[in-house]
């Protein structure tokens, strides 16, 4: 009989689009009921996301298969999708308060929307960590990015809307990449003969396709223009849960590079071709890590800072992932690593952009106090400072690379440097949120406390935001002891508290602050420089819309006068082709009507009749 | 039961030649009765007959008790019932849609002018209607001479009943006519000098003795010229175009459906039965493949041209005469292999056949819209159809008969016509069957399709000389009669639908008496 | 016993149909939908019940009339007999002409000259099921050349000298390709005796091809132009875009599942059941047509690109996808075959939503032009999701059937021995997206609502979309989901299609 | 007579294939109906007058087997031939006689009533195309 377990697993899926179609399906009813129902269910919205809870608290295994979907779906819980479900949980619950428990006064504009959009994303998320196989990976792949669309565009305003395009053809282009690397994938899998699949067209695809939206350099234009652009509850879950989803599809479809199973039958794929991928993968994710911090630094707007800063972390994640391609040995490890990595990033990134709304609004009085402590706890988090998740995450990864020499230099060298990138980034991320905090204080004053009890229902981001941080510190050592410790990492088991440790988790950030305190001194000015496109969020991305410019209206000016000169030559062969049958019916015409007087058909009548007699007479004779 | 059917066989020629003699002692509307119980008579009489003829054998009856060569055999074989059967169906229809709507009859001159309908037009019908059924049952050269004047003087008379303007052509119709019969005597009299008898079994039973062709092959050349004047084969065929659409609505049906398909028989009978092929007789065979060809896409061309709806029918009448041709010479390929000749015999009859039926109807709703809107210019009667819906939906299935598309006969024939090519390696009678199909396909469109969809109140195209652009005026409200006639013609295209289904029938009742 | 009759009370259903409505007086709308929509339901219902009889148990029921003579004394049928495929084609055409009809009714509710329409409407459908049953090939000749008569007075309904004009490009295009199959199947008749479908191909075709390719391969071209006019393979495609004008329920119909899909349907029959898909292999006459047909994909994609009118792209896109159906059947794969048999039904079903709602959008926001339905989400907001889920079908995204044709399509195409296929599908897919997916972004984020007046609950002048047309178009956008979803089931589009391939291939 | 060695029946076929020659070239090139009408008819007495030759020669040939046919003189067939020929030749010339009259009439009518306006033309002028 199918177990709890599967049910759960196929009720956490149900639940969000059951809410969602009830959103929706609110249109019908007239316009002020239909109000209301849609904000007592965006109100409801975080229960649906209760059933993925508790599946990933309860059990640690969960299989479900459902024949008649698609092409036969399987959705299936392993110790990854586990433990990443359980931080899109967190980030999405928290969100869904966030926009929901609030005055229906400055609710967001069209909340039951945006609520809608999220559990909808929500589903495409662990859908996504839950697939068993290439095609339910795909569909629930599809259904995450093309709804996400509906988070970044939810203000409509210019900015958005741009974004929102520059998402979109991401999104196809990647969608498509995945397409044609999965159907390359399942027929390699289901042929089974060694040593034809074309290894470097599935991995080159694979990687194209998932780091699009795992934020790899080249294909990262996107996100610094999209995160800033959504809602701050969005833009979390965009940075938290949703850039994992390339993570995971990396883990579970490269070939040889995922632990599991599933993809590396021994011998279907050569390893060199693999590894040479890994390399590249890992001079990329090396060149977005630190590149991310200079963008990041001279930015103006706090959250872009942040988005930069979650590209500096993927190319972290991604360097880990690399490394176990080219190492198939250290795969497993590597990958248990990027998993916890990419959890406690999600928590701290989450909390940092949940953060932004809350500092504007509670960042006085009261609250102040609790929300510093709060933000700087998760901005230590981050950057990795001993004691806090950060470091337990960057412990296990540096543990996972140790021998890895990247021209000359040890890895586990490199990867600390990274930390000192983030410290800087937040840095700056505290500076401009202070700045902005500082000008928006004489106006938030006059804002009053309003009574206790409203307090407790309006205070939804509050919560939800102190929620993700407290998640932030506990839940990472918990997956890191318990979910992740049995399967895959068993050798490292404490980790050592001794000096040498701590001393390894300190220094990269006491390096940036030495770095930052040296440009405060300086003063040195970022403004001149912010103007230069290439400075501009989004980077190569305004470089890129202007060549696309340029071509288009070259190609396009090119095809109209290829048409313009195939139409002149069609209607010029049409005339002269109508010229020809217009003189053949003349001419018939003509010849017909020499007959029309009697002497002329007599004449020819005659003709005929001395023909027959004469050639019947004489016929004999040829 | 054989008396019956020989009964049949006389009472088929000589019931509506007796009915005509009577009809012209009575009155206006008592000759519509009459004319009218003769037809159905006349159709009943041909039932007993075809019905054997399905059975197998071909009854034959000896007139009189003189048996040949004096004597006259009337035979019915599978060619004349196929025939019988086609003309019972237009002849019933045409008479009660002439008994329905006088004004289709003609016109004729009072003192006070002229005046719709014309009462000498039934006896010159069941006359001509006599002379058809003759020329399809008779066993003998001389009776075909003499069912052949009978159907080509009717027919003149039935011409000039179309008033002043219908005159001219009637008389010009006369003289090819004469000159065309008068030639098929001389061959009739050719033959009969050479084998002593009129009896076509008996000719050729002669003629395959007689070791000099060349009498034999006189004959044959004259009367084909004739017969070919009469059935107005290209360059002979000058004299059609005006009478047939000058004649009166009712008329050019008859004349186009059933009046030039008398000729046709003749010829096959003297082609396929009198005369033994000969290697001779192979180029007389190509001349008419070829005059059929040019046939078929002068015809068109010129049907494509025309701008009054009549004359495009007749020029239709004329493209679909030149496919009958262009399957002559593969009655005689030199590897005359049994399967290409009676093949092409087949598909000539189908298509014959086929055009009867799906003419017949066309030109009757053609003269009928004429009758009706005083006009017959295609621009003019833009938007017809709005009034008459059945009429043009009956246009619509004779077209596709014409054409040749699937479920009518001319279908069936031309399928057995572009099997009976690919099996003799004449590939150029495929080519012109299929431009014919393309052009009658064109030229039927631009006839029929401005009547389907209307658009009057366009402004855009404008006709110079004509004042008013509204929907062309009917002349007074339909009567139920005319009603009637309009569904009499939906019979008509629905049957050119109907007999598409018949082409194995027909096929297996050809077989019937074969030469 | 009855089964035997059933084909053919199917195709005279539709026709007496037409004949109870041709003569009915304009006024007569009540009588003349209700006599409609009967006829269209009791098709529905009779195809519903062949498909377990057909499908599972393997009966043929058969229906055959003496029609034309052979030389040789016994004469060539008319046959009706249904198979899977027949089945499949059929069961397509009455579901979506029971919708189309009341999408019809409520469409050209007042306008004039409806008897005639829905008369000759009745007919065509008629002529599709007709053809889709036909047994041999001369009976599909005269349902294929029945269905270019029919639908002339659909295409040029209104009657003005565009349609006028359109219908005559039509009428030279379908006459001609009809007049092509008229000689190939006269000369293969010749050659190689009446041809009867058979799976896995004719016999008599079979060893015709065996001794002189040369005129099999010649035959197979004259039969593959003819029939190529009428699924607007590339050098043969203009009258498509042309035939626009029609009324949008005719356009719907037509280029969604009759006259389009009978092209197709007929290549699927030759390529199958007369040649056999091995002996055409061998002929090497597949490789070519696959080649015509990727160009036809890439080749429409770009034309609808460049379109700037809502039917006209959505012409030049139908031009493009009705070329998957003969890319799959001639990839020499199962798979491959499969797919391209299951995009002939999901293509006609995600087709004839975008058509449904470009009618909508024309009749309730006039909306012509592509530009004109900027912010149309709001306004019209059910056209407007039934618009994007048939969008994101023609895209190819999972949930929507045309994924589930894509996918089947690249696992055949790797199959395949020409697995350059899967590129093609790749570029066709990134196209189709640059020209749906702009039109779904006007409709959803067209317009920027000026700050003052952006409350949620105005939501800016709702539109009233007539019901009779909106029911439609969205029972077709969530079969397009339901079947893209349930595509595993038992008498799925899916699964039928690969019970076909397995035929093909056997 | 000239001696050409033709017999006199031979004689006769040269003479009617010559009168049938002139009159059908006459009957097909001239342009007056009345004149045409007469070469018709002079065609028609060409074609009779072969089948009297046809029938005399037939009688000498086969007069050696005249039992079976059991008349000794010219072939009955033919003669019967010719008969119905006279009888149709004269219909048609009736027929044809008519319609010049009447064409005639119409023409002059039409050639009077150009001047002023005839009653009884009235009528047709309304019919003129």
């Amino acid at each position: 009989m199918m177990g709890t377990e599967a049910i759960l697993l196929g009720l956490s899926l149900l639940m969000p689009l059951v809410a969602v179609a009830v959103i929706a399906l609110a249109g019908t009813v007239n316009k002020v009921r239909a109000h209301r129902i849609r904000r007592m269910t965006a109100m409801a919205s975080p229960l649906a996301v209760l059933p993925a809870a508790l599946l990933t608290v309860i059990f640690d295994e969960a299989q479900l298969d459902l024949p008649w979907l698609l092409f036969g779906t399987g959705l299936m819980m392993d110790a990854p999708a586990r433990a990443l479900t359980l931080i899109a949980v967190l980030l999405y619950g928290a969100a869904l308060t966030a926009i929901s428990w609030v005055k229906a006064r400055d609710a967001e504009r069209g909340s039951g929307a945006l609520s809608a959009f999220l559990l909808v994303c929500f589903t495409g998320n662990i859908g996504t960590y839950l697939a068993a196989d290439a095609l339910s990976f795909y569909l629930a792949f599809t259904v995450m990015s093309f709804s996400a669309a509906g988070l970044v565009i939810h203000y409509r305003t210019e900015a958005a809307r741009r974004a929102t395009r520059i998402y979109l053809i991401m999104s196809v282009i990647s969608e498509t990449a995945i397409l044609a690397g999965f159907i390359l994938l399942v027929t390699a899998e289901a042929g089974g003969v060694t040593g034809s699949a074309p290894t470097g067209l599935v991995t080159a695809l694979l990687l194209i396709g998932f780091g699009v939206k795992a934020g790899t350099v080249p294909l990262h234009v996107w996100l610094p223009v999209a995160h800033p652009a959504a809602p701050p509850a969005a833009s979390a879950v965009l940075s938290g849960a949703m850039v994992k989803a390339g993570l995971i599809g990396w883990l579970r479809f490269l070939p040889e590079a995922g632990g599991n199973t599933g993809a590396s039958e021994a011998g279907l794929w050569d390893a060199e071709v693999v590894a040479t991928a890994g390399g590249v993968l890992l001079a990329l994710a090396l060149l977005g890590a630190f590149a991310a911090v200079v963008l990041g630094v001279v930015q103006q707007d706090p959250k872009v800072v942040l988005a930069y800063s979650t590209i500096s972390q993927m190319g972290f994640i991604s360097a880990l992932v690399a490394v176990g391609m080219m190492v198939p040995a250290l795969a497993g490890l590597t990958a248990a690593a990027a998993v916890l990595y990419a959890v406690h990033h999600g928590l701290a990134k989450g909390a940092l952009f949940l953060g932004v709304p809350v500092v504007k609004h509670y960042g006085t009085g009261f609250t102040g106090w609790l929300v510093l402590i709060g933000m700087a706890g998760a901005a230590l988090a981050v950057a990795g400072a001993p004691l806090t998740s950060g470091a337990y995450g960057k412990y296990v990864s540096k543990t996972a690379v140790e021998e890895i020499t990247v021209l000359g230099i040890g890895l586990d060298q490199i990867l600390p440097l990274v930390a000192t990138g983030s410290t800087l980034l937040l840095l700056r991320f505290g500076f401009l949120i202070w700045q902005q905090n500082r000008e928006t204080e004489a106006s938030a004053r006059a804002g009053a406390q309003e009574g206790v009890a409203g307090w407790l229902t309006h205070a939804g981001p509050l919560f939800s935001w102190l929620g993700v941080c407290l998640a932030g510190i506990l839940v990472p050592w918990l997956i890191g002891q318990y979910w992740l410790a049995q399967q895959w990492v068993p050798e490292t088991g404490e980790i050592s508290w001794s000096p040498s440790a701590l001393w390894d988790a300190l220094w990269p950030i006491l390096l940036g602050l030495l770095v930052g305190l040296a440009a405060v001194v300086l003063r040195w000015r970022t403004e001149p420089w912010a103007q230069r496109s290439l400075l501009q969020p989004g980077d190569l991305l305004v470089a890129e819309e202007s060549l696309a410019a340029r071509s288009w209206r070259g190609t396009s000016w090119g095809l109209d006068a290829v048409h313009a000169s195939s139409a002149r030559l069609q209607s010029a062969s049409a005339r002269r082709a109508s010229q020809l049958t217009d003189a053949g019916q003349q001419g018939t015409i003509r010849t017909e009507s020499v007959l029309k007087s009697w002497e002329g058909s007599g004449l020819v009548v005659l003709v005929l009749v001395a023909i027959a007699v004469v050639v019947t007479i004489w016929g004999g004779v040829w | 039961m054989t008396e019956l059917v020989e009964f049949s066989l006389g009472a088929l020629v000589l019931l509506p030649l007796l009915a005509a003699a009577v009809v012209m002692l009575i009155g206006h509307t008592a000759r519509r009765v009459l004319g009218v119980v003769t037809a159905v008579v006349t159709a009943g009489f041909t039932v007993p007959v075809v019905a054997t003829v399905a059975d197998g054998d071909a009854p034959e009856l000896v007139l009189g008790g003189f048996t040949a060569p004096l004597g006259i055999t009337l035979r019915g074989d599978g060619l004349a019932a196929v025939f019988l059967a086609g003309t019972a169906l237009i002849a019933v229809v045409l008479t009660v849609f002439a008994a329905l709507v006088p004004a289709a009859t003609g016109e004729h001159l009072t003192p006070s002018g002229w005046r719709p309908g014309h009462p000498g037009f039934w006896p010159l019908w069941l006359g001509c209607w006599a002379g058809l059924n003759g020329v399809y049952v008779s066993g003998d050269l001389f009776n075909l001479y003499v069912g052949l004047e009978l159907v080509g003087l009717t027919a003149v008379a039935l011409v000039a009943l179309g008033g002043r303007k219908s005159w001219d052509p009637a008389l010009r119709y006369l003289f090819i006519a004469v000159l065309g019969s008068l030639l098929f005597l001389t061959g009739v009299g050719l033959l009969a000098a050479v084998t002593g008898t009129l009896d076509i079994a008996q000719a050729r039973a002669v003629l395959e003795e007689v070791e000099d062709p060349t009498a034999g092959l006189l004959a044959l050349s004259l009367m084909t010229v004739g017969l070919g004047m009469k059935i107005a084969l290209v360059p002979m065929h000058r004299w059609l175009v005006p009478a047939h659409s000058a004649a009166p609505a009712v008329v050019s049906p008859i004349l186009s459906g059933l009046v030039i398909k008398a000729g046709l028989v003749i010829l096959l009978r003297v082609w396929l039965w009198a005369v033994p092929l000969v290697a001779e007789a192979i180029w007389l065979a190509w001349l008419l493949g070829a005059l059929g060809a040019i046939a078929v896409l002068v015809g068109s061309v010129l049907a494509l041209r025309q701008d009054r709806l009549k004359p495009l029918v007749a020029y239709s009448t004329i493209a679909q005469i030149g496919y009958w041709f262009l399957a002559f010479p593969l009655l005689v390929t030199e590897h005359d292999d049994a399967g290409a000749a009676p093949g092409a015999y087949s598909a000539i009859v189908a298509l014959a056949v086929g055009h009867m039926v799906a003419k017949g109807g066309l030109f009757a709703a053609a003269g009928y819209l004429k009758l009706r809107f005083g006009t017959d210019e295609i621009a003019r009667l833009r938007g017809a159809g709005a009034q008459y819906p059945a009429l043009i939906l009956a246009m619509g299935a004779c077209a596709v008969g014409l054409i040749g598309l699937p479920v009518s006969l001319g279908f069936a024939g031309k399928w057995q016509l572009a099997t009976a090519a690919v099996g003799a390696q004449q590939w150029w009678v495929v080519v012109v069957i299929a431009a014919g199909t393309l052009l009658a396909a064109g030229y039927l469109l631009r006839g029929i399709a401005p009547l389907l969809l209307q658009a009057p109140q366009e402004s855009d195209h404008q006709l110079p000389d004509t004042g008013d652009e509204t929907a062309p005026a009917a002349a007074g409200s339909k009567t139920r009669a005319e009603g009637a006639g309009e569904l009499l013609i939906l019979l008509l295209g629905v049957a050119t639908i109907g007999t598409g289904f018949l082409g194995s029938w027909i096929y297996d009742l050809l077989g019937v008496g074969l030469w | 016993m009855v089964n035997d009759l059933l084909p053919l009370i199917l195709v005279l259903l539709s026709v007496s149909v037409a004949v109870v409505i041709f003569p009915l007086p304009e006024q007569a709308a009540r009588l003349r939908s209700t006599v409609n929509i009967a006829g269209a339901v009791t098709k529905v219902v009779l195809v519903m019940l062949l498909v377990p009889v057909v499908v599972a148990e393997g009966a043929r029921p058969e229906f055959s009339i003496p029609f034309l003579p052979t030389g040789d004394g016994e004469a060539i049928p008319l046959v009706l007999r249904v198979d899977p495929l027949a089945l499949f084609f059929a069961g397509l055409s009455a579901l979506l002409w029971l919708l189309t009809t009341i999408y019809a009714i409520g469409y050209l509710k007042g306008k004039p000259n409806r008897s005639r329409f829905f008369g000759f409407f009745s007919l065509c459908v008629a002529a599709t099921v007709g053809l889709s049953f036909s047994g041999n090939l001369i009976t599909f000749l005269v349902f294929y050349e029945l269905l270019t008569l029919v639908t002339y007075p659909l295409v040029a309904h209104w009657g003005d000298e565009k349609s006028l004009q359109a219908a005559k490009l039509y009428m030279r295009y379908a006459l001609g390709g009809g007049v092509a199959v008229l000689i190939g199947v006269v000369w293969l008749t010749m050659e190689a005796g009446p041809v009867d479908f058979a799976e896995g191909g004719a016999a008599d075709v079979a060893e015709l091809a065996a001794t002189s390719p040369g005129l099999a391969a010649l035959i197979f071209v004259l039969l593959i132009g003819g029939l190529g006019v009428k699924s607007a393979l590339v050098p043969l495609h203009s009258w498509l875009p042309a035939a626009m004008v029609a009324p949008a329920p005719v356009s719907a119909l037509l280029h969604a599942v009759a006259v389009v899909k009978a092209g197709v349907f007929g290549i699927v029959r030759v390529v199958d059941d007369v040649y056999g898909i091995e002996v055409a292999w061998e002929l090497g006459v597949l490789t070519p047509l696959l080649v015509i047909a990727s160009f036809t994909v890439i080749y429409g994609s770009y034309q609808a690109l460049r379109q700037s009118e809502i039917k006209k792209r959505l012409a030049f896109s139908t031009v493009s996808q009705v070329s998957y159906v003969v890319l799959g059947v001639t990839m020499f794969s199962m798979a491959a075959t499969a797919g391209g048999v299951v995009h002939l039904v999901h293509q006609g079903i995600m087709k004839i939503t975008l058509f449904f709602c470009a009618g909508l959008f024309a009749e309730a926001m006039g909306a012509h032009k592509i530009s004109e339905l900027r912010g149309a989400g709001r306004r019209m907001p059910w056209t407007s999701v039934a618009f994007t889920i048939g969008a994101f079908g023609m895209i190819g995204l999972p949930p929507t059937a045309g994924f589930i044709s894509k996918w089947q399509l690249g696992l055949g195409a790797l199959e395949s021995p020409h697995p350059w296929v899967l590129a093609v599908l790749v570029v066709s897919s990134l196209l189709n997206a640059a020209y749906f997916l702009p039109v779904v972004w006007l409709i959803w984020f067209g317009e920027t609502p000026d700050p003052e007046t952006d409350d949620d609950a105005a939501g800016g002048t709702k539109v009233r979309e007539p019901a009779m047309l909106l029911v439609p178009a969205v029972c077709t956008a969530v079969i397009t989901v339901g079947v893209g979803v349930a595509a595993s089931l038992t008498f799925a589009p899916l699964e039928i299609a690969r019970f076909i391939a397995e035929g093909v291939f056997s | 007579m000239l001696e050409l060695g033709f017999d006199a029946i031979t004689w006769y076929l040269v003479i009617s294939t010559a009168v049938l020659m002139f009159g059908m070239v006459r009957l097909l090139l001239v342009r007056d109906l009345v004149a045409r009408l007469v070469a018709l008819d002079v065609t028609g007495l060409g074609v009779l007058l072969m089948l009297v030759a046809l029938a005399a020669r037939s009688s000498d040939e086969t007069g050696a087997q005249a039992a079976e046919t059991g008349a000794a003189g010219p072939d009955a067939v033919l003669q019967a031939l010719v008969i119905t020929g006279l009888v149709i030749a004269v219909a048609f010339t009736g027929l044809g006689a008519v319609l010049i009259r009447r064409i005639e009439g119409a023409k002059d009518t039409e050639g009077s009533d150009s001047g002023e306006e005839s009653p009884s033309t009235a009528g047709e002028r309304d019919r003129d195309d």
